[in-house]
């Protein structure tokens, strides 16, 4: 077990390095530190001195271990637009983008693994190949369109009149085609303080109001494809021996889906589909651009247009340690459930 | 110990001055262990690294001479498979060398081994992945010919490509066709083919009918047969079947292990097994004459070839094991029926 | 000599028609309507693009055609359009049918051509880290894990920002073809090297690539005469899933600001433009084009769901 | 009365080109305590059988018709609930790969208790107990330990030991085994058959042995059947049918083995290979194969070209086929005549 994690922290070491010289080149060829000390007006001369001061004519691998230092500190210098701390203003966005990835993935998990179950139960059933259908037209529609269809639905309004309003069905399926509108799609509203400076949006049902639509859009990337993982997993365990030689021993079918074959369904679910949760923190640039939700994803938006060159790296390297984070956390679930790994890094 | 049991063979082997092939102290060790990282192990709170190896082969001594069909048994885990493949050039030995024809072979880089491909050809146990499903019978065959014979004309290719499928049993027309097409035993006789196209003259089949049915089982061992008297060649026959080997080889080699615990030509061998193993191997054959089983109960299963037991191989499993089996790696003796064995038990007349 | 030589590729090539007259894929194709269907659509849409000089009532390249006052008009069954504009106007005046055709063509000019980029680079990887193994492969494989461990979309963001950044706006918003192409290329070949190198090492452990290097083939002829045509069906299905994800890709990209400038739009920059217009009601901007691209993507998911289907090959999970 | 009895079972697969009729007209019985073995080569449709008779097939397969009496119950027809009743208790299966077969992510215990479970009312703690005795039984050493171990912790041979216990655990009727000792290596197959025998004599449990091997069959069964092409083909006392062989593809079978050949000599071979249930030939099914067709006269080739042979006794045994019909016929004719 001990060593299990020694190895896991390896590898995370391994590709934090990877990220973090990646992060470090982009900030040695691209961000200016003399330009944002002290503006256009100071002659060449003088910004000579101060490179040499700041040692930014040293050798590659000398300033690239000076940033890594500093980012083991979590420093990773000023940022040029909000003139404090990248950490500091990374930290304030963190909270909005954590809670919408946790709210969506609740959604995807509440969602997938009853769908996926049922439809690769009954695989023939109507409600199975709706889903089906469902999904792969979930699949089709990239995030930001989900996000703007329901602001137009939800948020705007929708009103239809295709059909003769004076008939009384006429008026009710007019009814039925509108919606009303007025769900919040703007910003978080007024989210409550708690721990310091963490702002959250589950404390009240006005908070998590404004939660709904994006984390629609945002688990509407997902779902489909968990449901879809699901169902194929499932599918392929059903065909398994084990599974029909617990029916020839005559137990209940309850107990073959819901233990013998979901137990094994979710081992390759939770390799593939942890990595894919990780990567939702991705997809909130998507949905916070189109909510004008005030994460991480928005705030680097707004740094790659202003050129915010040492926010951009901060970003990558929380982004990058929260993957590894992720990542690391899958194998070790994926460890303690499945009984063929000991945790020693290979299969038995 | 190694030069011990090489003078023995070399004793007892006195028709031809070389062999065909021979095998010398033939090694392979396969890492179990990925990279560094996965070498780490923590053991009495320590972080140790630990590299571990399955020992498929380790110290096989075996000559086959010209014309004669080697068959090797043993049960699954036991090396037959890998001392084939290693005898093809397909694996590395980990230690030990191989010569064909006097020549060694085992360290030559695939140009330099090229003649031999020409002369020593194999045929392989799964009949449905043993032929590319993208290329045609006539592609398949073709391939060797010109690859080993740049010189010759297309007419000519085509020629050999159709006396060889002539003498496997194969209908002309299968030419354009491809080998999803055809059934288990025929895409084996395909593959026979292939192997007979370049006129090789010594074959390794690693389990050629394990993976076929009864009645074509015996198609593919009467072909191998008629192959053999026809074209005067010479196997290395890699079975689990005893039947097989009684009906097929001319002598047997039965591995344990990694290692050959005995070596006799076949009537011997059936007639007097020596070796405890062998001996209990033969009497676990199913046979069709007698109504109940009295096969010798072996004492659990075959270990692991990981970590390799001290001393004899067998001595875990072994009714006559005693102390020395325990400690020391029986040596190759020969018997008086002409045989070879590794035995302490035969050495010292217990058994 | 020649005659007989002819009437022999004569009957080979009729009898590959013939293969694949009988062939499985033919069949299910048959028997499958929503295959047909959403080939159909396929072609449909490909031909429009292909044909959007002709096609279009309007060149939305051209600005002496853009009449700035007859800007957001509504599509013709909404009260306060223009007959002229079909699908109504976007926010520049321009006609919105004319910018879709046009718009359509440059998403699926990028989609193929970064699939095209990341197959390249995907089935080189992919081969050499299968066949080579060891080193290579640990190296080239830990790369495409961590590169698919920050998932494709963000790394085209970061390349996509990177190359805004070194190449300024200007010179970006010219290039944007290419660079696109390039940027969706590098972002997403990890997927295909990591099915091609699956398959490859599937298909190294069958026997007849055994066969083959017992005979004395060299490694190069085994891994292209050999390896590489059995690992073509997987190739084939990846790449249709992988063209869907690229325009997606594309339009995510356009939509951020980070792809196609509004001048020259594609359907994702189409979209953003529309979003601004949203809240003021003019929603044909954004949804009509959306509902273009989710149909292109949509039909080329079923296709490939299909081919998955018929062609059934050992895939990635993941 | 039979404890199990099947007539005329049919089994059909639904494929895309219609239907496959994978068994057809499956006829046989077993006694309490008596064992059976079912011959024949793959594609048979001898394991189609075996799970058929406690509907086990897999999707795209099907029961068309027949009956299947267990203990003068009709199976076939009945809700899966009911099946439920009589699949693990009252009649229990051993499959083929003991390393498939097992639940990898359950312990050895929870599998076992869980079938106990499923058909009695009973304590956790009992039913520990109670597979703790079957692990017993089975010779299974530290039997205790096994029980929290996971299946990936056992070899092969164990984990096949492990299925039989659960196969005993409710002391069933019959036990079916479908290839129970293939996957294994040989000297592990003979101690799991000899163990399957013994406890199947002790406990006088009923057996349907699946098998490709004749040798296994003959050792270990007292009547088998021979199928070919998803038909019985010949049935009897399994010494008889082996001793005086009558079917022409019995006969081939058994010649074919090398251990029923001198060294070194041509093997008795049958040209051919089996057809492809959704391409057999006409009449009986194993004509194009068979020595006796090619050498017959004209009527009955054409008999065998044209008919599906009927069952004719000869002794206990029952062979399906036209020239084993003849022969017969021509024993009964007077001496003369045959001189002749």
């Amino acid at each position: 077990m001990i060593a299990f994690l020694i190895k896991r922290l390896f590898h995370a070491l391994l590709v934090m390095f990877v990220i973090s010289v990646i992060a470090f080149a982009i900030q040695d060829n691209l961000g200016d530190p003399i330009q944002q000390m002290v503006g256009q007006s100071v002659p060449e001369s003088e910004r000579a001195v101060l490179r040499e001061e700041l040692g930014l004519n040293d050798p590659f691998a000398v300033q690239y271990l000076r940033f890594a230092a500093n980012a083991v500190q979590f420093d990773f210098g000023y940022s040029y637009v909000f003139n404090e701390p990248t950490t500091d203003v990374i930290l304030r966005h963190l909270p909005a983008t954590l809670e919408l990835v946790a709210a969506s993935t609740f959604l995807i998990i509440a969602l997938s693994i009853p769908i996926g179950v049922y439809s690769a139960i009954r695989p023939r059933a109507w409600l199975s190949r709706f889903f089906m259908g469902v999904s792969i037209i979930g699949i089709s529609i990239p995030v930001f369109l989900t996000a703007i269809v329901l602001i137009q639905l939800f948020a705007i309004g929708v009103s239809v009149t295709p059909f003769p309003a004076d008939t009384g069905w006429g008026g009710w399926l007019n009814d039925l085609l509108s919606t009303e509108g007025g769900m919040p799609a703007y910003g978080r509203g007024d989210p409550v303080a708690v721990f310091g400076t963490w702002e959250t949006n589950f404390a009240s049902l006005k908070g998590l109001s404004y939660l709904v639509l994006p984390a629609i859009s945002l688990a509407s990337i997902m779902l489909p494809l968990f449901i879809r993982l699901i169902r194929a997993e499932m599918l392929e365990v059903m065909q398994s021996e084990y599974v029909k030689f617990a029916r020839a021993k005559g137990i209940s079918l309850r107990r073959i889906y819901f233990l013998h074959a979901l137990k094994n369904t979710m081992l390759p679910v939770i390799t593939v589909g942890g990595v894919q949760i990780g990567t939702l923190v991705a997809y909130t640039i998507l949905t916070e651009t189109v909510f004008q939700w005030p994460g991480m994803g928005l705030m680097f938006l707004d740094a790659i247009e202003r050129s915010d060159i040492p926010l951009i790296v901060t970003y990558l390297m929380i982004v990058g340690l929260i993957f590894v984070i992720t990542n690391t956390l899958v194998d070790l679930i994926y460890g303690l459930v499945n009984p063929t790994v000991k945790l020693t890094g290979k299969p038995a | 110990m190694t030069t011990a049991t090489s003078s023995i063979n070399a004793a007892s082997a006195p028709q031809t001055a070389t062999p065909l092939l021979s095998m010398r102290g033939l090694e392979k060790r396969f890492s179990l262990s990925g990279d560094f990282l996965e070498q780490l192990k923590f053991k009495g709170g320590k972080l140790v690294r630990e590299q571990e190896h399955v020992h498929a082969i380790n110290g096989v001594d075996l000559d086959i001479q010209r014309g004669e069909a080697l068959c090797v048994v043993g049960e699954s885990g036991c090396g037959k498979s890998t001392v084939a493949r290693t005898v093809m050039g397909l694996l590395r030995p980990s230690a030990g060398e191989i010569h064909y024809d006097g020549e060694r072979i085992d360290d030559r880089s695939t140009k330099a081994l090229l003649p031999f491909r020409r002369r020593m050809q194999m045929i392989f146990q799964n009949p449905y992945a043993s032929l590319n499903p993208r290329m045609t019978i006539q592609q398949t065959l073709e391939e060797p010919i010109r690859l080993h014979h740049p010189d010759w004309s297309p007419a000519r290719v085509k020629d050999q490509v159709a006396e060889v499928m002539d003498s496997v049993g194969i209908a002309a027309d299968w030419g354009p066709r491809y080998g999803h097409e055809f059934s288990g035993g025929q895409r084996q006789r395909i593959a026979i083919a292939r192997a007979l196209a370049v006129n090789p003259e010594f074959i390794v089949a690693d389990e050629p009918i394990s993976a076929l049915d009864v009645s074509i089982q015996a198609q593919v061992l009467n072909l191998l047969m008629e192959a053999q008297q026809k074209r005067n060649l010479t196997y290395l026959f890699i079975t689990h079947d005893l039947a097989v080997v009684e009906h097929f080889g001319t002598r047997v080699a039965v591995m344990y292990l990694g290692r050959v615990c005995e070596v006799a030509p076949t009537a011997t061998l059936f007639a007097t097994p020596r070796h405890p193993y062998t001996q209990a191997l033969m009497s676990a054959i199913p046979r069709l004459e007698d109504d109940r089983p009295q096969h010798i109960r072996l004492e659990g299963e075959v270990p692991t070839p990981v970590r390799l037991p001290s001393g004899c191989v067998f001595h875990g499993r072994c009714p006559h094991a005693n102390e020395r089996c325990r400690r020391e790696v029986p040596a190759m003796i020969a018997t008086d029926e002409g045989g070879q064995v590794a035995c302490h038990g035969v050495e010292e007349g217990r058994i | 000599m020649t005659t007989t030589h002819s009437s022999v590729t004569r009957s080979s090539t009729t009898s590959r028609w013939e293969r694949f007259r009988d062939s499985y894929l033919l069949y299910s194709f048959k028997r499958d309507l929503i295959a047909q269907f959403s080939l159909a659509v396929f072609i449909l849409l490909v031909g429009c693009a292909l044909l959007a000089p002709w096609l279009a009532p309007m060149n939305p390249y051209d600005l002496a055609q853009i009449d700035i006052l007859a800007s957001e008009l509504p599509p013709f069954w909404v009260d306060g359009s223009d007959p002229t504009y079909l699908m109504g106007t976007d926010s520049q005046g321009r006609d919105l049918l004319s910018t879709i055709l046009y718009g359509l063509r440059v998403s699926l000019i990028i989609g193929f051509g970064a699939v095209a980029m990341q197959a390249s680079l995907g089935v080189c990887f992919g081969l050499l880290a299968g066949y080579l193994g060891g080193r290579v492969d640990a190296f080239l494989m830990r790369m495409a894990d961590i590169q698919l461990s920050f998932s494709t979309l963000m790394v085209a963001i970061v390349v996509g920002a990177l190359f805004k950044a070194i190449f300024g706006g200007a010179t970006f918003s010219t290039y944007a073809v290419p660079l696109l192409v390039l940027i969706i290329g590098l972002a997403e070949w990890p997927q295909y090297a990591r099915t091609v190198r699956a398959s490859v090492l599937a298909e190294k452990g069958k026997e007849y690539v055994d066969a083959a290097r017992v005979m004395g083939l060299s490694s190069r002829r085994i891994m292209f005469r050999h390896i590489l045509p059995n690992t073509l069906s997987p190739i084939f299905v990846i790449s249709t899933v992988q063209v869907a994800n690229a325009i997606i890709s594309e339009a995510a990209l356009s939509f951020l600001g980070l792809g196609m400038p509004e001048t020259q739009p594609s359907l994702g920059s189409l979209i953003k433009s529309g979003f601004d217009y949203i809240q003021s009601g003019s929603w044909w901007i954004t949804l009509i084009p959306g509902l273009v691209l989710v149909v292109l993507v949509l039909v080329i998911n079923l296709l490939g769901d299909w081919l998955r289907d018929v062609l059934n090959p050992r895939l990635y999970k993941g | 009365m039979s404890l199990l009895e099947v007539n005329h079972l049919d089994v059909r697969f639904a494929l895309r080109g219609g239907d496959v009729k994978a068994l057809r007209d499956i006829c046989f019985s077993l006694d309490r305590g008596e064992r059976l073995g079912i011959v024949g080569e793959s594609g048979a449709g001898k394991s189609v059988a075996a799970f058929s008779l406690l509907n086990l097939i897999a999707q795209p397969g099907y029961i068309a018709g027949g009956s299947i009496r267990f203990d003068g119950q009709e199976l076939i027809g009945v809700s899966d609930r009911a099946l439920r009743r009589i699949r693990g208790h009252r009649i229990s299966m051993i499959f083929q790969d003991p390393m498939m077969t097992l639940n990898p992510v359950l312990t050895i215990g929870e599998q076992m208790v869980e079938c106990l479970k499923a058909h009695r009312r009973i304590a956790s703690r009992d039913a520990r107990a109670i597979s703790l005795r079957k692990l017993q039984q089975v010779q299974i050493p530290s039997p205790e330990a096994r029980l929290d171990q996971y299946p990936h912790e056992l070899s092969g041979g164990m984990r096949q030991r492990v299925i039989i216990a659960i196969a005993l655990l409710l002391d069933p009727d019959i036990i079916i085994a479908d290839e129970p000792t293939t996957a294994l290596d040989v000297t592990i197959q003979a101690e799991i058959m000899a163990l399957l025998l013994e406890l199947c004599e002790e406990h006088n449990v009923g057996l349907v042995l699946i098998t490709h091997d004749l040798g296994v069959v003959s050792q270990v069964t007292q009547r088998m059947l021979v199928m070919y092409a998803g038909r019985v083909i010949e049935q009897g006392p399994t010494r008889e049918i082996i001793n005086d062989l009558q079917h022409p593809y019995t006969q081939g079978l058994i010649k074919a083995l090398p251990q029923m050949a001198t060294p070194g000599e041509r093997l008795n071979q049958i040209p051919g290979s089996m057809p492809s249930l959704n391409r057999l030939p006409s009449g009986c099914a194993f004509h194009p194969r068979c020595g006796f067709v090619t050498r017959a006269d004209g009527s009955h080739r054409q008999a065998c070209h044209d008919q599906v042979p009927g069952f004719v006794t000869s002794g206990n045994c029952q062979a399906a086929c036209h020239m084993v019909a003849e022969m017969i016929e021509r024993e009964r004719l007077p001496a003369e005549e045959q001189d002749r």
